[in-house]
């Protein structure tokens, strides 16, 4: 029998654990509703707005709730009650109301649904005071910054990528031991190495992954670090395991303009824990999501990219993209 | 309405109108931080649907917030502090005039986006509704609100959720500068008729018949009837929103002022009394004393800490990205 | 609907049907990138009001949108090759499946976010209001897309303008994996009639009925009487989105789907021409010989250049933030 | 007579020259629609999503329009048609249709209207690509951008801070010599300076200009830019303007994480433009607007912060808080 998906037997688990946790979506097997009750199961139209308006509600008078709002495309819109009203209400009423409120939105990854379905707002959203940005990498991050946020007493969004969850996620890597509950704001140290710091978050987690081993074949050891969230982030943590190296890439799916990784790096540079010529950003392209696969790989920063970057950043001579 | 109902919500309409009108005073002489949105001639609205609820019952507001605070039961000193964005007011001073909550009075808050109020509201009734304890939930909005399509999504729902959710329609007949049959052919009523919601129209200036019908409503609402919305008919004295001295210039139809000046909610409500053999006059001059002192001890308060700015973003500890 | 009419109408059923089964054939061949949402047992729709659309008149899609372009005119080829986003597809490779447009048969374009169509519908029909030579715009959307906001504001705004908007509503009962009765208690028609915007509830399944009531619906909406519903019943033969070899399980109930196919839009409109003496399977022969031409070559055709993944984000020469 | 502000000359002449320019928002002075006809003047219930999306299919058929939406906090009751439709159609058909669509919209300054109702989203706006995110940092700025942007084949969005409006907005410091057309991406060296950088963008120029002559007291040489546009933006150009300081303040008044400044400030770094310890950056705190002034002061980015901030790059003492 195949195996159940960590981040769904993690929504389980605190469904089985929290008996005032619902779940808002426009579909639920009638099996899961009878599982756990259409009063906590709840279906309703294509209506997003008034479905995290009615989740911020909830929320507001006791109970915590899901909203699985399918994908981040959808996100756009419910914006008036994410950035005006979810994450508002306990700072306009100074603390009277508290939020607790997670959403699951997919991101980008393997589907090819073109620019209106496939987006990557991670900067976007991190732009939110007090939101939480979370943006897993594996299937056990998946499941550890879910459980995490269905603990959590303010709004979450988390962006997962379709990828996780595509047929053959069992043997995507895994650079989380567990899928348990994972805290939020603290970077990851995947694997250790003293040349350089490869720093992905989400899809950019396997790209980096990738690029170690291809960085590996060619005598370089790097450490990989996956930040998990966008928003917090704890950079003093950060900065401490990119100074073991003193070389940094960092890689992000999103626009260079504004990015998490751009604001990532600065950061880094500053606080002093990289010179800024061993420092490269690797970015997605501005540009939206083109439904073929090959002009869609045009855009995403690749294994190839992030090997030049890194050997750039350590002086040494580049590869021909695409020659690895 | 008894006639002891009838004075309690006398008093209310008294206390909404003089500590309102404090309130613009204070907003002339630059005191009040942002703008007002006065509840002035809106008050049997406010009195009349309130008088009604359980004190277990949530309600949710409007920007136009000041009349439903105040007849939740919110202390007029914390309301009018937090209107001066003064420390010991209800939110802190971060909330302000658009933004009043009272968790204590079960006031669970106030959007200035028009219409984000509604799916909140429902949500609220989601939960009374799974609770089971027979509570409806209310929510007050104006009829503008009523374009913008979280509306009707949260009404076509709460009609399929069968929610407890009374939304009360403050139909003033104006959306800010824009008179609404200049950008919508449906009236309120017709509106919702038309989703199949039940409803009622009244005359928003006579507390009495709000109160009845009100009180109509949210049984339906308690005994599990769905959702129901009261339209009610009003206008606004002191228009739309105020902000430092100057006080805006009416652009509303002369005769349409007069037409509505001429029904005070306050006057009909003392009309009311008089025939009942009540003298309304010393229950105006108690509220009357009563905010004055309010406003003394309110203007003497001070400025919140800065340091309260950054506090109430997330829960305390949160480590915010640097 | 006239004699060579209806052979018209029936020859464009066969083509989306036949184009619909190639392009799922390819689906399952994993030839085809994304998902795709066919609109097989939709055709008469599409056929039927696309009949009495004026070449110059604009059409607004949603995702499943096959049927839309090839109904407008689109060159097949064409089509195909967008949905295998191939080089001189539609849009480039770049739009898909879900997002064909073809200005030069005014088909405006396709929105796969639900309801989005119909506000951009809207804002056309506002051009052609002033543009003052009579035209329409035609829009489609599923019955789901009714749920949204975004189409009442549509709705009651067309109607307060008086557009010249013909809203399609393909009801085939469901909403992805939820049928609609569950997450509404009112019907399209229902929905519509409440919000006072006039319509016609037909048999979708029927291409003449389509065309009739459709023809009646344009020509109120080209005389100035404003914006106009159709509601055409139907139902999909292949549901909802289909993407690789894993062709989707049929989870909706047994009876309703045996119910709906024996009375498939084909048979109805063949059934017809039979009554007039006309020979339906020589237009169905033909269009499947074209059809079947049209695949060899669009799976001849290569991948667009990488280079062009990046161009037609802005105005050429914008420069691009770094 | 009051001066006619100059963005509303702006409108009036593209209004004059342009024929097939509407306007949409909720509310039209009677008088303007009879001057240029309801036809073009288009009022609209309160919808933004069906506002934004009419704006949307209008342009994409011939005609250009400007949508005053009032505020950027009614923007995210449009997102969907922003971030999905009017930024996405000229991509999806493969540039065969186009969408020349002006937005206006408030932002913070002056005003005490809240969390709900006062946003600075110049960095999440800059994340969608295609999209110009113009930022103007005064009266003749507003017009500037706002010529530019109804001439502009593409959406633009114009956030505008109320105070550029306010009684008195004739008296602001006027870094635009005139209120003509503006291009995109090209940031304005507002005074020359050779000690240190300082730049700003919205209501941070007047923030940076106060800076600069508070330094100039000090007997140090500021040079001003205004960036004006956080999309596009000329990164080669700017790098060239710091590298004649070498040193560089860079003030935000959005939150830290994700912001425009950040991005800026790696890219100037990066480009080689100032060593990392010579540039500063100063950003808003992650927190939603208060309506208190006072709670409000403390968010932003005030001059004696750029003024320490730019004494601390200099290498020289700083000052205390609040002593300039
Ligand atoms: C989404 C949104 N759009 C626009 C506004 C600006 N605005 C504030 S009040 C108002 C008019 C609302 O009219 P109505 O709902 O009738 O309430 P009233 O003010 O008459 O009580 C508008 C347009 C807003 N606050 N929110
Ligand atoms: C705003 C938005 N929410 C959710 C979706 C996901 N989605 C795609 S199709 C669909 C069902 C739409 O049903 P309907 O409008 O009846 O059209 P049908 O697919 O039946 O033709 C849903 C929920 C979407 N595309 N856009
Ligand atoms: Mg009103
Ligand atoms: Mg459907």
């Amino acid at each position: 029998m195949a195996r159940r998906h960590p981040a769904s037997a993690a929504l389980r688990a605190a469904l089985e654990e929290q008996p005032d946790l619902a779940v808002l979506c426009t579909h639920h097997p009638a099996a899961h509703r009878e599982l756990f009750g259409a009063d906590r199961m709840i279906q309703l139209p294509i209506a997003e707005n008034a479905m995290l308006g009615m989740a911020t509600g909830m929320a507001l008078t006791g109970r915590r709730v899901l909203v699985n709002v399918a994908r981040a495309a959808f996100l756009f819109s419910a914006f008036d009650p994410l950035v005006n009203q979810a994450t508002k209400w306990r700072y306009l009423t100074d603390g009277q109301f508290r939020v607790p409120l997670a959403i699951r939105a997919l991101t980008r990854g393997g589907e090819h649904l073109g620019a209106q379905h496939e987006h990557v707002p991670h900067a976007m959203l991190a732009q939110v005071p007090g939101l939480v940005v979370a943006v897993p990498g594996s299937p056990n991050s998946a499941a550890g910054l879910l459980a995490a946020a269905l603990r959590h007493p303010d709004p979450v969004v988390v962006l997962e990528s379709p990828a996780l969850f595509a047929p053959g996620w069992e043997s995507l890597p895994e650079p989380e031991p567990s899928p348990a509950a994972l805290p939020f704001g603290v970077p990851n140290r995947v694997t250790d190495g003293r040349d350089v710091t490869l720093i992905g978050i989400g899809n950019t987690v396997r790209t980096v992954l990738g690029a170690a081993t291809a960085l590996a074949g060619r005598g370089r050891a790097a450490q990989v670090v996956d930040l998990r969230t966008a928003a917090p982030l704890d950079v003093a943590l950060l900065a401490e395991l990119v100074s073991a190296t003193g070389c940094a890439v960092l890689v992000d799916e999103a626009p260079p303009a504004c990015s998490l990784m751009h604001s990532v790096a600065y950061q880094l540079v500053a606080a002093g824990a990289v010179p800024p010529d061993r420092v490269r950003v690797v970015s997605g392209a501005a540009c939206p999501a083109p439904v073929n696969p090959g002009l869609q790989a045009v855009l995403a920063p690749d294994v190839p990219a992030v090997v030049d970057a890194a050997l750039g950043a350590l002086g040494a001579p580049t590869l021909t993209k695409g020659s690895v | 309405m008894t006639g002891a109902e009838l004075i309690a919500a006398y008093r209310t309409m008294c206390l909404i109108r003089i500590f309102e009108e404090e309130v613009l005073g204070m907003t002339a002489a630059g005191l009040v931080p942002g703008f007002v949105h006065p509840c002035t001639g809106h008050e049997a609205v406010a009195a009349g649907v309130l008088a009604g609820r359980l004190p277990e019952e949530w309600v949710v507001s409007y920007y136009r917030c000041h009349g439903h605070a105040l007849a939740c039961g919110s202390d007029p000193l914390a309301v009018l502090r937090e209107i001066l964005t003064r420390r010991g007011g209800l939110c802190g001073g971060k909330g302000g005039s658009m933004h009043l909550a009272d968790r204590a009075n079960r006031f669970l808050g106030a959007s200035s986006i028009v219409a984000a109020q509604l799916p909140i509201s429902a949500g609220v009734a989601l939960n009374e509704q799974r609770a089971g304890d027979g509570r409806a939930v209310v929510v007050f909005c104006g009829d503008g609100a009523l374009g913008a399509g979280v509306a009707y999504e949260t009404l076509t729902t709460a009609r399929h959720l069968g929610l407890p959710l009374l939304v009360v329609c403050e139909d003033n007949g104006w959306q800010d500068h824009t008179p609404s049959p200049e950008v919508t052919s449906l009236s309120p009523a017709e509106l919702v008729a038309g989703l199949g919601v039940g409803h009622r129209e009244v005359d928003g200036n006579d507390v009495t018949e709000v109160a009845r019908a009100a009180g109509e409503l949210l049984a339906d609402c308690r005994a599990g009837a769905g959702p129901r919305v009261l339209v009610a008919r009003t206008y606004l004295r002191d228009f739309h929103a105020q902000s430092g001295p100057d006080v805006p210039v009416e652009y509303r139809p002369a005769d349409e002022v007069d037409r509505w000046r001429r029904r005070d909610p306050l006057d009909v409500a003392a009309n009311a009394l008089v025939a009942l053999g009540v003298d309304p006059a010393p229950v105006r001059a108690s509220v009357a004393e009563e905010v004055a002192r309010v406003a003394v001890v309110a203007l003497a308060t001070p400025e919140p800490e800065p340091a309260s700015a950054t506090t109430a973003v997330a829960v305390a500890g949160w480590a915010g990205s640097a």
